[in-house]
């Protein structure tokens, strides 16, 4: 990544600016940071470095120790010491460094981040963001490609995003950070420096929001963070007229807008990196199923990872999802 | 059954009042309070463990599903309790009943949470009492997180030309909890941020059915060197030494001195909970020696001794204190169980489209009962 | 519970005997101590206690506190210490106090269990057993009656079983505890004070293996641990004739006994006590779409938690599946 | 950037070298070796770093997705790693290259990981040697219960009537790696059953860009402290010190005297990694500074000084670990990928239906592209 001097943009007075994926969530951050005081950021190596993605690059030196923290190396301590955080008026985003990492975490995630407002009946609120960059593709070595989604989304108390683009990473960060619930917030590392003009003045729609990114006519591709470019590029690839959805949201699901486009082709396939077995797919294709039943012409089928944990780096290419198993699931739901 | 290294009468055990009711001065700790402040830890202790044993007595009729006795630990709770500020704020475990009551927060309150009306529900900014925290040891981290947002809250102040009132935390944990990862994590982040907190151990000897030894092979107090803050071992029956001790603390807080841990050497007079059975794991004659040192009746022999207090007061305390549980139990009675929308309530600040759906079914469903 | 003297038995030598769930997993326990010193039982307060739920008593009397473990209260150290032990020869049994308690351990059971197994290409196995007592209905306080089994059915390298009666309890963790590769094992704690005979001469089937437990020509009900008795008295309650099959390996799954239950009824219902939004019911149900998609007359519909974290037990009965929220799904089956 | 408390000149810092390569004495530390002893620890020092000077080139020829350097290390893992007997097991990070050397591991097998062709793939029981763990602290834990293994085993064969030999764990970690939550449980059940394992913390200064006083406000060695077991700081350059600390600390383990934590003072001399950049986070002269402490440099000024070592004796080595490094290299080029099915390999031990369903699938789905 190439370095950028201050401003780091796009702020309101700079106006559109082609950024990365990376860049584009460092300045949904500033933003957030300029438009709110209380808007902290703790995590490992988040300082001075500006995260291992950079993608806090310049923060701390424009708003200080106190408001960008370096934290001790333990997660369970991050997320914990977050809560305390949010319990003290504060709105704490948190980054776990890669998505291997977040399950020392699970505990202060599970049971405290998603539970307390409940427990409070409500007197209290945890605006806390737990950015987790996700997802393999980038030759990594084990636990840095991992696609743990799905724990959170079955925690009930949290709220499960997923950016996909630079335009929704800049809206979708000042969104999970300004909503009164705790957000899971997936970042899909291996499009961090995908480009896109971001326009700090046109808002995309809200994180709850699934949104059909290309139309089609003949199946229902519906995917969310590193997969939604697969889709996009398996879609333009064929020949057949697919509808491509992007999620955004993984919990609640946006269900409307996935029942209306599988209403109108007739047949889906869900796509994710996570493991099939237990994945989000499952559930997908459930709710689908019992709402269109009538309309499905073949069952929801599902492309996703093996029942296996990430391969070595050197087998991921096999393991992930591609044009060619998206495409051969879209064959065989349009063969049924 | 504890380990060698474990013995009450440490060297450096403070204590201010001996079992025996004698009052004695600790060059650090020195306290004076008036005749008056004396007597009213004397009649908080009684009432707190008036209120205790009508507790457990409503769960034995079946109306709360467990309780987690305080008995025995009156003065490590009352004794903290009242060395705190306005603007402290507590983080408790399951068992700061009498914390709690120092805190203003209604005692019925504790009770919805163990009959499950709710899982504890009160406001915790009210009170500056948090929600109680089952999950052994994670409470810590967030009392560390408060600390943090506190003195962060100071130093904008501080910025602002202003001078900022020092407030600290008061951190609740068991000697179990010592052993859980977010304890230790909790101390890291509280030393190395000098955050304003004081961990405050209340070690009972046991953590159900384990002896302190499954915990630890040196006395706990000392487990804070290892992390760089000062660690002290108090007489947790001593209702005077607790409350000059995590008076100390929580100053040494205020004052930028950062984190302190404080173990109260106490026992757990009673079972775990309501449905733990102790026979199975202790000796008897473990409890009876602790029956010696009991933190209520050194108070009264202390009172009564020096001439602080007559009979009539202590009578007098005797009659509101049952008429306290009296009143409690009504209440208790009283409460109403909650309904079955209260189920979707209070999981999500914003509306949730899945939540909402779902209660939309629930409800279709209940409604075709009355078809 | 009452006391017992030793023998606790089952014992080869006893015979069949009448057995709670708990006191024959108690046996199952023995036995499996019995047959290999290398066996051990992590936990805490399973010693001189017994357990919460007494499912270890007498076990430290009998086989000393080398081989019955009173640990330190800390889940992750129970965890990975147990893994320690496995690497060094042992077979741990690891007892989670409570379901909500587990996720202390999460990092050391998706992390390290789960795949140190592929890190060594199978030069290490981790015979590793987490017992965890699950689920609600007996009116506990919060983080004590959770269906956790979802989390780790989604990670690969764990295999995930649940007991639902005595019998299968007494087998089951033998065979767990037998098994080369880490077992997640979950008990019905509500039916703990179930009985049946349980004899040690008879071998249940292979804890890997789903059982029709009632059959059926109308719909299928598919439950597991504390839910199987649950749908079998839903089952008898009702006038149609039900299909109850008892999952019993909820990772893998045995599907085939599902999908032919399924191909005969035509209609299916599953059944758990945690959430269903992405719980193991969708996982079902998109298996049972795909594999069975021309003999459904209807979407295979779920019946579970709702999206919210367990409540406080005087709302459970209401939280709970029972009777007739199975029986009313059921019923829209059958209306599809 | 490290604070106050942790300059290298520590009154408690175990040292028997000097940077200068002058041989000093410690009453606790008596350590006396042959010549030929002297010799073959510069060998293995100028080997390992050698081969992980290679390495780290072949990470830029692209080669290796990553490569975590040992560099400034060396001493560190050579003495504690020569410390080690046949029947001890250790533990290590992801960057204890040299003591996987020192275990007989072939330096490929951890170039295999680094390339991505598996996670790790050799056989601990093999070296005596773990696989290497990337989640920080976890291995730990695994480490104790090893050794509580050991234990157990040693007991077993008392019970016999028989001799055990004393075997021992070996647990590696980084100073960053001490705020974890595992690892401090690890020190909870290393001292509550007194297993015979060794800590061995490398502080290398930095956590990838976090300095020490991020993780701790007092030198790490005194956390075992608060655990009741003895911590030492030993110089972390000095491959005497760490061997004579880690022999002692073993013995310790082996003889039933439990656990014990080394502070083995280094410093990190490259990046993190080769995907790192440390201009953005630490300065220059720190670096300088410790280029004069460099754990090679005073054994060769040592064994020329002594006269332990010629000219001819120097090259030799320098040509040995020359040739060693250019083998490396050939060997690592010639890595096959693994097959896609290796996908399906080794998760379970036992026929696992789903993995089987999916791996047949896969396949009929690879057969379809050559139809
Ligand atoms: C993480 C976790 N594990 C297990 C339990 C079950 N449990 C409840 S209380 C308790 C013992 C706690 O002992 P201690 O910390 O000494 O507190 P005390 O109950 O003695 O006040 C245990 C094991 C729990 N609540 N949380
Ligand atoms: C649980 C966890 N969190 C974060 C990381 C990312 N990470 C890898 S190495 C590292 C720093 C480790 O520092 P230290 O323990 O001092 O060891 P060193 O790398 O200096 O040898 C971090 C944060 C990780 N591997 N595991
Ligand atoms: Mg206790
Ligand atoms: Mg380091």
């Amino acid at each position: 990544m190439t370095e950028v001097t201050a401003p780091q943009a796009p702020s309101r007075e700079v106006g559109a600016q082609t950024l990365t994926l990376a860049k584009a969530l460092n300045a949904g951050l500033r933003r957030a940071m300029e438009d709110d005081p209380k808007v902290v950021l703790m995590g490992e190596d988040i300082g001075k470095l500006g995260g291992v993605f950079r993608v806090t690059d310049g923060l701390q030196r424009d708003f200080g120790e106190g408001r960008v923290i370096d934290t001790p190396l333990a997660e369970s301590g991050i997320v914990g010491t977050a809560i305390g955080m949010a319990l003290r008026g504060y709105r704490p985003v948190c980054e776990i460094q890669f998505d291997g990492f977040v399950f020392p975490a699970a505990d202060q995630i599970i049971t405290q981040l998603a539970k307390m407002r409940l427990r409070s009946l409500g007197s209290v609120n945890l605006p806390v963001v737990v950015r987790i960059p996700c997802g393999g593709g980038i030759g990594a070595v084990e636990h840095h490609s991992e696609s743990p989604e799905a724990y959170f989304a079955h925690t009930a108390g949290l709220r499960v995003v997923a950016c996909s683009n630079p335009v929704d990473a800049y809206w979708m960060i000042q969104q999970a950070i300004a909503c009164p619930d705790p957000v899971i917030f997936f970042e899909p590392k291996r499009r961090y420096w995908d480009k896109a003009l971001v326009d700090p003045d046109v808002p995309a729609a809200p994180m709850g929001d699934a949104l059909v990114v290309r139309e089609g006519t003949d199946a229902t591709l519906l995917a969310y963070g590193p997969m939604v470019k697969t889709c996009l590029e398996a879609a333009e690839a064929d020949d057949r007229s697919l509808e491509v959805v992007d999620l955004r949201s993984l919990s609640p699901l946006d269900t409307e807008v996935l029942y209306a486009s599988v209403r109108k082709t007739g047949r889906c396939v869900v796509v994710h990196e996570a493991p099939v077995f237990g994945g989000l797919g499952g559930e997908i294709a459930a709710r689908i199923t019992e709402a269109c039943f009538y309309h499905l012409e073949a069952p929801v089928l599902r492309v996703g990872g093996f029942a296996t944990p990430y391969p070595a780096s050197r087998l991921e290419d096999h393991y992930l999802p591609d044009l060619d198993r998206i495409l051969d699931a879209v064959d065989r739901t349009c063969a049924w | 059954m504890t380990v060698d290294a474990h013995t009450a009468r440490d060297a450096e055990l403070v204590q201010l009042l001996t079992p025996e009711g004698e009052r004695l001065e600790h060059p650090d700790y020195p306290l004076s309070l008036s005749d008056q402040q004396l007597r009213e830890l004397y009649r908080d202790l009684v009432l707190v463990r008036a209120l205790d044993v009508e507790s457990v007595a409503l769960t034995r009729r079946g109306e709360l599903g467990l309780w987690p006795s305080l008995l025995g630990q009156e003065a490590a709770q009352i004794g903290s309790g009242r060395a705190l500020g306005p603007g402290d704020m507590v983080f408790p475990t399951y068992r700061e009943h009498a914390v709690a009551y120092c805190r203003g927060l209604p005692w019925l309150n504790i009770l919805r949470l163990f009959r499950g009306v709710n899982h504890a529900g009160w406001d915790p900014k009210e009170f500056g009492f948090h929600l109680y925290t089952i999950v052994i040891g994670s409470q810590t981290l967030h009392a560390t997180g408060y600390a943090m947002g506190m003195q962060h809250d100071a130093r904008t102040i501080a910025e602002q030309g202003e001078t900022a009132v020092g407030d600290a935390t008061l951190a609740y944990f068991g000697d179990g909890a010592t052993s859980q990862g977010d304890v230790n994590e909790a101390f890291v982040f509280a030393a190395v941020y000098n955050a304003p907190i004081v961990f405050f151990c209340q070690n009972n000897q046991w953590a159900i059915s384990e002896p302190l030894e499954r915990q630890t092979r040196i006395p706990l107090y000392r487990r804070a060197q290892g992390f760089g803050f000062p660690g002290v071992r108090v007489d947790g029956n001593d209702v005077l030494a607790c409350l000059a001790v995590t008076r100390r603390a929580l100053d040494r807080a205020r004052t930028g001195e950062g984190p302190s841990l404080i173990e109260a050497f106490t026992y757990r007079m009673g079972a775990h909970t309501t449905t733990d059975d102790p026979t199975r794991y202790r000796h008897s004659d473990e409890l009876e020696a602790w029956k010696l040192k009991d933190p209520i009746a050194r108070v009264k022999a202390y009172l009564s001794r020096t001439g602080l207090a007559n009979k009539a007061f202590f009578e007098e305390v005797d009659v509101q204190v049952a008429e306290a549980a009296v009143e409690l139990r009504a209440a208790c009675l009283a409460l109403p169980d909650p309904p079955p929308e209260a189920m979707f309530q209070h999981v999500y600040a914003a509306p949730h489209r899945l939540l909402q759906e779902e209660q939309a079914a629930y409800e279709t469903y209940l409604a075709g009962f009355h078809d």
